[in-house]
């Protein structure tokens, strides 16, 4: 009712790290420093500085818990040494892993993208249909409209659920594909 | 042929990588899993022999490429089409590989190794598969971090956020929910072969060409796509019609000669 | 397929700390003493140490987040003092997230489109009013125009904010019945 016009304090660091904390917390998915810089109306600069210091401070702990960047954003995640202990409480087992095929595929979307099916075909040497259709259930691959081609094929690209999947920062993160060369000989 | 006296298979198709143990010096256990695609059946096979990729023992590699091919048949696998178009290429290289050296002699320009561009395949691909080892080894570990559980703002939504195949797959089950009422309510009238013969002539010389995947799309019933399928075998054998495929794996087109 | 019997390692109180505090961070509501004590397989007494340590961290943290007893078990939460910023936050996530209902209507007007409520109701079997509410208010649907028939019924298509938010740059990229049967076979 009463729009107050509130002249607002300059927040210190230590209250701005600890609003991140808290959004980081609330947000369901990796959040970006561009939209905690946008809330918290503050430049990017101290937005990154007050995650930086946030991250030092989980890594001291070393408590259950770590900050991560992943698919683009920050997120609080457990760590990886108490999953044992996580899976028993939660009563999961891990998920179903993916096929040879489909991991393959996978790999020709993330490397190759955008991509169309002939081009996977192509070099897998063996047609991949099923394998997509699993990976677009699972979201990990999405369309990426078609290529100006005869028959204007569907492409297909990585999802922001492969990132977050495979713990991946961005594409870039990726080891680039002519390292694997290297490996083969 | 001798070895296939002591070869002793034993087929486990739920292990994802395969391999072969000598469990006595005259007793080899192939076991053979589940191969991603012939390109990974083929490099199995060359790793098997010990051979150098760029220097395949073309004959050696084509006569176990096509014992498997064969194992695989008699044990009633199936066999994806992509096997056998392999299995035709190795044909062919190693039938040039035998051809005598002074045609080649002959040839203004060194003739090319008729195994390079398989052996170029080879390499892409194996990249890619050495990419996917790495993605499932990233999975792994990324399945022993768990992110927070429900609060109070996550607002408990039984909403998806959805993507373009989303929209698809709801619109073909709403398609097919549909379907199925109309196919109770009227029994379908089945159509002849002679009927089916004499739309899909007045269809290709009305149009001259016809694609034969959106032909058989048209189709309702799996009894009115044996139909199709056996009219456009009738029009093949009987009239001049040809049936046509301009890229190796591209669209089959039925055409008037 | 070797079940090996391992000789478990006694926890250090630290430890224990860190898995509470993963596993508090994980549950979907406050966990109990007694249940962390069943997956920690330790007792009461360790558990209400190690819960009292971690709660003591957090308070003198003074972060983002705090460790509450709430109904019975204890749960992470943020800091009320940062409410207004977390309220920001979440008015600022897009909710791309649609029902079944608005989802099977919305797939019906982007396939069929122009189309009027009757014909959606045709195909789709149910009412489908309140999903067309819905799809108007997330502007992902648009009026256009009435049909010339019977009653003059006004026609729906998909608009261009449809496009965007399904990252198409036109219609002629939705995927076709074909492209789909190309993946299903």
């Amino acid at each position: 009712m009463t729009e107050e016009i509130e002249e607002k304090q300059p927040r210190n660091i230590s209250e701005i790290i600890s609003i991140i904390e808290a959004l980081i917390f609330v947000a369901d998915e990796p959040i970006t420093i561009k939209s905690l810089a946008e809330v918290l109306e503050e430049d990017r600069e101290t937005i990154e500085a007050a995650i930086e210091e946030l991250r030092g401070e989980y890594e001291q702990r070393a408590g259950g818990l770590q900050l991560r960047e992943i698919a683009g954003g920050w997120q609080l995640s457990t760590r990886t040494e108490y999953h044992e202990e996580i899976r028993a409480f939660l009563k999961t087992r891990p998920s179903a892993k993916l096929s040879l095929a489909a991991l393959e595929t996978l790999s020709v979307i993330a490397y190759k993208q955008p991509v169309t099916v002939p081009e996977i075909l192509e070099i897998r040497g063996v047609q991949s249909a099923s394998a997509i259709k699993t990976l677009l259930d699972k979201r990990l691959i999405v369309a990426r409209g078609r290529k100006e081609t005869v028959g204007r094929p569907m492409q297909y690209g990585t999802s922001k659920d492969f990132l977050i999947q495979f713990g991946l920062k961005d594409l870039s993160e990726l080891p680039s594909i002519e390292d694997f060369e290297d490996l083969i000989q | 042929m001798e070895q296939h006296q002591t070869e002793q298979l034993t087929f486990d198709f739920f292990t994802e990588t395969p391999h072969i143990t000598a469990e006595s010096r005259d007793e080899i256990k192939l076991e053979l899993g589940k191969f991603a695609g012939p390109l990974d059946l083929l490099l199995y096979l060359i790793k098997q022999e010990k051979a150098n990729i760029f220097d395949i023992p073309i004959a050696k590699i084509t006569d176990e490429y096509l014992k498997y091919i064969r194992l695989m048949k008699k044990l009633d696998i199936s066999l994806a089409g992509d096997f056998l178009v392999m299995a035709a290429t190795l044909i062919e290289i190693k039938s040039k590989m035998l051809l005598p050296r002074e045609i080649f002699e002959e040839a203004e320009e060194e003739m090319e190794d008729p195994r390079k561009e398989l052996v170029d395949r080879l390499l892409e691909y194996e990249k890619f598969k050495s990419a996917a080892q790495m993605l499932y080894e990233r999975s792994t570990v990324e399945q022993a971090v768990f992110r927070r559980g429900k609060i109070e703002t996550d607002e408990n939504n039984t909403e998806t956020s959805a993507t373009v195949f989303d929209l698809l797959t709801v619109f073909q089950k709403i398609l097919s929910r549909h379907k199925e009422e109309i196919q109770m309510e009227i029994e379908r009238e089945e159509v002849s072969l002679a009927d089916m013969l004499k739309s899909l002539r007045k269809r290709i010389y009305e149009t001259k060409e016809l694609n034969l995947l959106a032909f058989f799309g048209e189709m309702h019933t799996r009894r009115e796509l044996v139909t199709a399928f056996m009219a456009v075998l009738e029009i093949v054998r009987t009239e001049s019609v040809k049936l046509l495929q301009n890229t190796t794996f591209g669209e089959i087109v039925l055409r008037k000669v």
